[in-house]
């Protein structure tokens, strides 16, 4: 916003105010994992760094290391997120520029598959994941989480290749290139901020997807950083709170900076498929 | 011959690694066994205990189970025999180890029968516990009760003498004269679990029918059981949005004599004495069962066992070796690092005998009074959804949103409906 | 087919495969289960078929002569000349003549004293294992016994000697067959649970609500963030997307944190002289404001986002025209900028409106429903029904039926949402005919 | 190559926007579609690119049928009105991108684009992206993209249409530079008349559909074949004068005014009404057949200035004089029509 | 309202986009902003209006200084490039919005909509859409959104720069008329000379910033004051020819020719460099001082024929024609400029 006409201060400190909350929450979140703090007071009595044991100590009995569960979520995350977005590059194109048939019927489809509760599903999920051989492995869990979440990404990547000239691919097959040609290096490379976006969507709710993982593949090989977090049952016997946070903020860490390196990327996801 | 066991164990801290630890050992002693006899045998055993609670680890067994990819053993809640036979999930024990040999033969009888389902031994009892009713002996002294009083309070509830009547009354008296605030008088658990089952017992509510092997609602039992929570809250005793209160929160409060009286899990006695810090538990608590509510019902508790379950396998040499690990898993000794590394109780009867055990005040106080008068729930496939219903006509009534008759109406239309001719009411 | 066709059609396919495997058939599946009673106990794949006690009772319910049910009902272990037969072949002549000649024509009414009986001989089989076995081949009665085939079940019954009219075959099968089978009850069940009309009613409120908050509170975020400077926005925004990404336990522990007996109001109100409570659960009210604003803030993250880079692309001469025509900040966000967000903020609430019908695990982790079911909410129900029993027993069955309602409500909502969007130019004609 | 178009006919759904339209073009030739917005110019380029099927009728390049030969396969390079380029590439990758596709050797490649663009001028630019570049470059590259793999045949969709004032003089000339260098046949679409005339050697006006008018520029400024033709050619454009015949002679509207009519047309009876068109360059203060009025718009050009006089009867006539004329506004003048140069239109529109 | 522009000076961060400008508008004038792109004309208008602050210097609107008012309180009309119309409002409720936000009475503002709507000849359109507009009626109503108000100032930053052609004749003379009917002090920003000359009083040119000469545009076409102004002016433009001072006259570079000077130019010693501009009309064949060289270009324009005439020494003349003069691609012509007509400009660019 370059005009000068509006004061920006009066807003500064209504959005101040009202992000005191979460800000003391963040504050006090980070804040605990280091420090320890006497039951009902405030102010932390001192600097510890044993709440964050778990990355150097050896697992317990019947537990996995944070670093394996670390190395699985980036390969469930990152996996997710490449066979999303080709899935939903390909279709959204298909469905945008393409002519073939049954298309309006694709493409109510897909927004209406959009309306599943898709927690309900993972019974029968289950039930195909373990025809296909497939249950109890990564890959499963990836497949499932890229079904589920492909109606979004096809909807927003078809939204962009909307608003891609048709001329630039007109002038691709003029200049000779085949259909699949233009679609690759040249539409594809305008719709670049929508990948982005999309990809950095779909990144940040593989990585803090939880339910899939746990029910579907239960087995130690196959965990991932959410389940792990929610696997810190609270021991009702001597509990760490703190530890607790500890995890949670290590897992979060990767989304934050993924977050803080690509938000100019996501302010481009209108333009996708929201655009009216 | 080498071969691989699973086992996996829900709902477990890290003090209940000997949940799991005991199959290792069991294996080594196998192996040693098996050695003497000239025959070559390595166990490896894969041991997981991560799981976000016990629904995602029901969820996992069960699935697991139908893609035949089941861990060999399970280390789950007796409860789940019911339905998990009937899956064919699970085999019954008996059929692969000998219950008349040592060590089966010395586990409690009761126990053995709670991890029974038609008459069948369907698993061993892994440890026992108990759900006591606590009195903070400082405020009891407050309210004029002498030490002398004190002591004989468990052999006074047990025979029917103080009863849950008497408790309303001493925590009442407790709030008023401000030894507590109001809504500690009476602080009961903060979620759902079997310990509301003993309060429906104590008003003589029974969950099964002995005879049919139904369910059974006894509507005047439960009344009388949510009316007594009504009268807690009405009477400022109890507080009216206690449940789902933070359970860390919880246990300060109890084991700083925050509450008048509560009730909990034997296996507290860790926590209260461990990260609460509470050093001189004797002293300053007195534990009983859970009082009489009126002269129908009787003072009692639950036990909830976990169980080692033998899942169904293709192949069956590979159960019998799992069979035969939970037995060596079930000596008293090996037991016994369990329980008191937990704060559990025992499932044998020599265990009294073993030092570590014996030497443990609470576990000896806590079998002795509380082991030998529990029950447990019923082993019926419908129990979880009575059990469910039954806690959500509580919550209902006690925040108020029903008097405890239209919550008993409730509680009555919806076992109908959802269990059909597998309850019957009272 | 035109080649064109195939080439939509090739695009599509791996998107197409994937969705159709498991997305679109597990939907039908699902659908599938709606009308059947399985749980736990009927097994999801398959059941068979055991007399055993329950079943027994179920059959006796199911009108059984008395006289049928007690036959079937008999354990008994018979030492006879076939058991010997069969023993002599399985562990010996020597082991079967010592049972043959110490105990034939006795009969064991459990396995165990058999198994006791066996013991005392010399020449019994040394492991446990055989032991029970050789008892088994003794058996003469069907309790207890898993058949995996109706056939299987009805020869060994008959095999035991138990003659049975065809209707007692019939009903014998038909009863005590341990896997699901086809019903409508789940749904003239969901009308007659009382709860059930609660929880409806808690769901709209959560929807509406929550879709309120988010909405409002996004576009809010949005606008005040696109006022300041790019410094100051970008911190707040990240101040406020954070919530999205940080994990759902951590983000509602945070709130618990806040909202706690011992948490941080109570404190910091402790210092006013106002008494401690569990500001989250401490009435139906409180609980509903922590829903909201926890879904809320969550929900308008992605608001904000969404209509942040919406207000971006609205040309910036624009805005300064309405300046230089004397509109004020609020004029210019009430009549410029609001009006030109029309499609986003449709596209979020339809968006939110479904996500939001069958999200439930900020509800789960923060009051699961309570206190006293107030929060309860549809998918949530769904939820504990079909995958969180205490007692392990989950209702796959009546969870689907449940879910089936939200899959009704949902398709019925895009339909509506469809229109409203104007679904005909969203399928544009391809400007490349070949 | 010479370009045929055989009773092209197409429609989009219901809506026939090209009906049975019939166009030769010439080996070498350059032929501008001319038109108003929507008369179908674009529908008549894509169809010779391949982009849009015919409905019906037939494309020949040459002598050969391409009416089901693919876009790929009809070698006709098209420059598109925004340009079309590839954002994502350089000037050099824009420009050797359909060498690229047909996979010619790097060598070559840079062979070619070095000499196309050195023919378009734009030689030091390759490095550049499209964004860094002036809208003429742009065009530039856009030109040299469409002519490397030297297409048989070039569209240009309204080349200068985004162009400022300034840059589409210049880009007129250098396009007209580069057809006539390369002697390929182009078609231009466009809707402004001057560029049409100045760049082309015949002209097609098109109006919903249908061709109106094909002929050279100057034949068609001269001689019209109707009032549309003459309203779209023509810059400042001509004044049209409604009136009757009367008396063998064109009488103004509502006026008493007669003026005469130029030899060789053919007037319809009395009283049938027609119009005259005047160019503004034969509307001036020295022409015989005088008409008075009052001048009621001056607007200085530089080194032309522009005046609309308003007769009595409320006609305007424009005339456009070397600048230093000086009539103010207001002024009332009496200016001649020069006779012989003035078209009459029939009440259909048809020149008479 | 008379707008002064006191020492501006406006900084984007580090760079310093107008430095220390000075300028003054009479009440009613019209004045134009000429200058290439991204030489600040945008900004001085957006200074103007106030929807950027001045980092130095004041302004002032009659006596009062308005430097720190806000937009909204400035009572400026403008005109954006692209319109900046509200897309979801209809014709009526554009042009009702300044009133809108002032809170006037509903019958207040229907009246004055509707003659406001009048006076720009957009009467029947008040209930469509912005996109259902044609760019020339988007144009009107952009002009009424600004004038609604009784704006002391209008400013129109390149109204015209999206019009095609056509249009963009029409425009130029109806917002002339508006302006001139209301009597309204407007600033005119373009980059478009013909715009420039044909709607305004005054020309300011602007280059990198600064203005480099404030005229009427008679004056400024007939005075330039540098080559940079000389080349800006004119179409087609001026052509220039360079060469040295040699012996009181100008010798073209490479070349033997010298040609005379025209009186009253003061030219530097021998062999100092300069340049000649030469205006196409003052380059004809019927000039006296003649110079030979080959028809290099030549476009048919309708009533004109524009050609390059290439000199033996490379350089280029430029001759505009009225039509039928004939001449062919390639011709050796011989023909004259007008002596006195010739600009001469020394090597730092000023006139001579
Ligand atoms: N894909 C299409 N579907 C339906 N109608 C179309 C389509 N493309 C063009 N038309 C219609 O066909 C007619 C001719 O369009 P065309 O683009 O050829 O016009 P044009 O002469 O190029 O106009 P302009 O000068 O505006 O570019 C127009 O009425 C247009 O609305
Ligand atoms: N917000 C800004 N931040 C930084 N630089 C700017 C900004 N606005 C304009 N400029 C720079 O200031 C200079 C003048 O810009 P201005 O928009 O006034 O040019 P202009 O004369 O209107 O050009 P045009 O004809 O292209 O509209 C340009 O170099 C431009 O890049
Ligand atoms: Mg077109
Ligand atoms: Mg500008
Ligand atoms: O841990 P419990 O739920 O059995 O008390």
């Amino acid at each position: 916003m370059t005009s000068s006409n509006f004061r920006s201060w009066p807003l500064f400190l209504v959005l101040g105010v009202i992000s005191m909350p979460l800000v003391i929450m963040y504050v006090y979140l980070f804040v605990d994992t280091v420090t320890d703090t006497t039951a009902g007071s405030l102010i932390p009595d001192r600097f510890t760094l044993h709440h964050w044991r778990f990355l150097w100590e050896e697992p317990e009995t019947g537990r996995v290391s944070i670093w394996t569960v670390t190395l699985n979520t980036f390969i469930f995350a990152i996996c997710t997120t490449l066979i999303n977005v080709s899935a939903s590059v390909t279709a959204g194109y298909a469905l945008s520029r393409l002519n073939m048939p049954f298309k309006r019927f694709f493409l109510g489809g897909i927004l209406t598959l959009h309306a599943f509760p898709t927690i309900t599903l993972i019974i029968s999920i289950f039930l195909i994941l373990q025809m296909i051989g497939l249950y109890n492995t990564l890959i499963g869990v990836i497949l499932v989480k890229t079904a589920l979440e492909l109606p979004f990404g096809i909807w927003i990547m078809k939204g962009f290749f909307d608003n891609v000239p048709w001329e630039i691919e007109m002038a691709g097959l003029q200049d000779g290139a085949s259909r699949f040609t233009v679609w690759w290096k040249l539409v594809l490379p305008q719709v670049q901020p929508g990948v982005a976006a999309l990809a950095v969507f779909v990144f940040l709710s593989a990585w803090s997807e939880f339910i899939l993982p746990q029910v579907l593949a239960p087995s130690g090989s196959a965990q991932v950083l959410s389940t792990y977090l929610s696997n810190l049952i609270f021991d009702d016997i001597k509990p760490d709170f703190n530890m607790f946070k500890s995890v949670g903020v290590f897992y979060a860490l990767p989304v934050i900076v993924v977050y803080l390196i690509f938000n100019k990327q996501l302010m481009n996801i209108y333009g996708g498929g929201t655009k009216g | 011959k080498d071969l691989t066991i699973t086992v996996w164990a829900g709902g477990s801290n890290d003090s209940d690694v000997y949940r799991l630890d005991a199959i290792e050992m069991a294996a080594d002693m196998l192996t040693r066994e098996y050695a003497i006899n000239g025959e070559e045998l390595n166990i490896t055993v894969e041991k997981k205990r991560d799981f976000a609670d016990w629904a995602a680890f029901k969820q996992a067994v069960t699935l697991a189970a139908e893609a035949g990819d089941a861990p060999n053993i399970v280390v789950t809640s007796h409860l789940d025999i019911a339905p998990w036979s009937q899956a064919g999930l699970i085999v019954p024990v008996e059929d692969y180890v000998d219950m008349d040999a040592w060590p089966l033969n010395n586990i409690y009888e009761n126990l053995i029968e709670i991890t029974s389902y038609n008459g069948v031994v369907y698993g061993l009892p892994q440890d026992a516990e108990s759900r006591p009713f606590f009195f903070w002996k400082d405020t009891m002294k407050k309210l004029g009760y002498s030490d002398a009083e004190i002591d004989a309070l468990p052999a006074k509830v047990e025979s029917g003498e103080y009863t849950l009547a008497n408790v309303l009354e001493d925590a009442k008296k407790a709030v008023d004269m401000e030894l507590v605030e109001e809504g500690y008088g009476f602080y009961p658990r903060v979620s759902n679990g079997p310990d509301y089952a003993q309060f429906y017992q104590s008003f003589g509510g029974e969950m099964l029918d002995k005879e049919t092997g139904k369910l059974l609602l006894d509507k005047q039992a439960m009344t009388d059981f949510y009316q007594f929570f009504v009268d807690a809250v009405e009477a400022k005793v109890t507080r009216k949005n206690h449940i789902g209160t933070e359970w860390d929160q919880w246990y300060a409060e109890v084991a700083s004599g925050k509450a008048a009286m509560w009730h909990g899990g034997t296996w507290h006695y860790a926590r209260y004495t461990g990260k609460e810090g509470l050093d001189d538990f004797f002293g300053n608590i007195q534990f009983t069962l859970i009082p009489a509510g009126n002269e129908n019902g009787r003072a009692n508790t639950i036990t909830h066992p976990l169980a080692y379950l033998l899942t169904a396998q293709d192949n069956e040499d590979d159960v019998e070796i799992a069979a035969q690990l939970i037995k060596i898993a079930s000596e008293p000794r090996i037991n016994t690092l369990h329980a008191i590394k937990s704060a559990h109780l025992g499932i044998a009867k020599e265990q009294s005998n073993i030092e570590l055990y014996a030497n443990d005040r609470w576990a000896a106080e806590a079998t002795e009074r509380l082991l030998g008068q529990a029950n447990a729930q019923p082993n019926h496939t419908g129990y979880g959804q009575f059990s469910q219903i039954m806690f959500k006509g509580l919550e209902t009534a006690w925040t108020g949103t029903r008097t405890p008759a239209e919550a008993v109406a409730e509680v009555e239309a919806e076992m109908k409906a959802t269990l059909g001719d597998e309850v019957i009411v009272r | 087919m035109r080649r064109a066709h195939l080439l939509g059609l090739g695009f599509l396919s791996p998107a197409l495969a994937i969705i159709l495997m498991l997305f679109l058939i597990p939907v039908l599946l699902t659908v599938m289960f709606s009308f059947t009673n399985m749980s736990t106990a009927t097994g999801i794949s398959g059941g068979a078929y055991e007399i055993n006690a329950a079943s027994l009772r179920k059959l006796s319910d199911a009108g059984a002569q008395e006289s049928f049910v007690e036959t079937l009902g008999k354990e008994a272990f018979v030492v006879d000349d076939a058991g010997i037969t069969a023993a002599a072949a399985a562990y010996g002549e020597q082991f079967a003549n010592e049972v043959g000649s110490q105990m034939l024509g006795e009969r064991f009414d459990s396995r165990r004293d058999l198994e006791r009986a066996f013991r005392k001989l010399k020449s019994r089989p040394r492991s446990t294992r055989d032991i029970k076995k050789a008892a088994d081949l003794f058996k003469r009665s069907v309790l207890n016994v898993r058949f995996e085939t109706a056939g299987g079940l009805l020869d060994a019954v008959t095999g035991n000697g138990i003659e049975m009219t065809p209707d007692q075959q019939e009903l014998l099968t038909k009863t005590i067959y341990t896997g699901w089978t086809w019903t409508s009850d789940n749904f003239a069940l969901m009308a007659q649970i009382p709860y059930v009309w609660r929880v409806a009613g808690n769901t709209l409120m959560y929807v509406v609500l929550t879709l309120a908050a988010s909405v409002g509170l996004g576009l809010f975020l949005a606008i005040t963030t696109f006022y300041l400077p790019s410094g100051t926005a970008t911190t707040f925004r990240a101040i406020w997307f954070f919530p999205r990404i940080l994990p759902n336990v951590i983000f509602v522990l945070m709130w618990k944190w806040l909202a706690w007996d011992t948490g941080f109001l109570s404190s910091l109100l402790g210092n006013f002289g106002v008494p401690p409570r569990n500001w989250m659960l401490d009435t139906g009210a409180n609980a509903w404001v922590f829903i909201v604003l926890i879904n809320g803030i969550v929900g308008a993250s992605l608001g904000m986002i969404l209509f942040g880079s919406a207000i971006k692309s609205i040309p910036q001469s624009m805005l300064h025209a309405s300046e230089v025509d004397g509109a004020s900040r609020w004029q210019q966000i009430r009549y410029i900028i609001l009006p030109q967000l029309r499609w986003p903020i449709m596209f979020i609430c339809a968006y939110s409106t479904l996500s939001l019908l069958t999200s439930f695990e900020y509800i789960l982790l923060s009051t699961d429903g309570g206190p006293g079911g107030a929060t309860e909410v549809w998918s949530l129900m769904a939820f504990h029904t079909a995958l969180d029993n205490y007692a392990g027993n989950l209702q796959y069955g009546l969870g689907a039926a449940m879910a089936l309602m939200l899959v009704i409500v949902g398709i019925l909502a895009s339909l509506v949402y469809l229109r409203i969007f104007n679904f005909n130019d969203l399928v544009a004609k391809p400007r490349i005919e070949q | 190559m010479r370009i045929s178009i055989e009773n092209f006919t197409k429609s989009f759904g219901d809506t026939t926007v090209i009906e049975d339209m019939s166009l030769e073009i010439g080996d070498g030739e350059m032929l501008a579609l001319l038109g108003p917005s929507g008369c179908g110019k674009s529908t008549t380029l894509f169809a010779i690119c391949g982009i849009h099927r015919m409905n019906a009728g037939r494309l020949l390049f040459g002598d050969a049928d391409v009416t089901e030969v693919s876009s790929q396969k009809r070698n006709v390079g098209v420059v598109f009105q925004n340009y079309a380029l590839y954002p994502h590439m350089n000037v050099y990758e824009n420009i050797a991108f359909p060498l690229k596709v047909r996979k010619e050797s790097r060598a070559e490649v840079d062979r070619k684009v070095q000499e196309i663009a050195d023919l378009v001028h734009i030689g030091e630019l390759l490095q550049r992206r499209p964004v860094q570049l002036s809208g003429g470059q742009q065009q530039r590259v856009a030109l040299a993209r469409a002519l490397i793999r030297k297409p048989d045949i070039l569209l240009l969709d309204e080349p200068l249409a985004n162009l400022d004032a300034k840059l589409r003089l210049e880009m007129r000339s250098e396009i007209r530079r580069i057809q006539l260098a390369t002697g390929i046949t182009a078609v231009l679409v466009t809707h402004d008349q001057v560029e049409a005339m100045s760049m082309c050697d015949r002209i097609a006006i098109m109006d919903k559909g249908r061709i109106v008018q094909l002929s050279t520029p100057k034949d068609m400024y001269e001689n019209p074949s109707s009032a549309f033709v003459a309203g779209f050619l023509g810059n400042p454009p001509i004044a049209f004068l409604e009136g009757t015949v009367a008396d063998g002679g064109f009488r103004l509207a509502n006026s008493r005014v007669t003026l005469p009519v130029p030899s060789g047309i053919e007037l319809p009876g009395d009283g049938a009404p027609i119009r005259f068109g005047v160019r503004p360059e034969f509307f001036q203060p020295g022409n015989p057949l005088k008409v008075s009025g009052k001048v009621s718009f001056v607007e200085i050009q530089g080194r032309e200035e522009l005046y609309d006089v308003t007769l009595e009867n409320g006609a305007v006539l424009r005339s456009i004089q070397a600048q230093s004329a000086g009539f103010r506004l207001g002024e009332d003048v009496s200016w001649g029509i020069a006779q012989d140069k003035v078209l009459a239109f029939g009440p259909d529109g048809n020149r008479l």
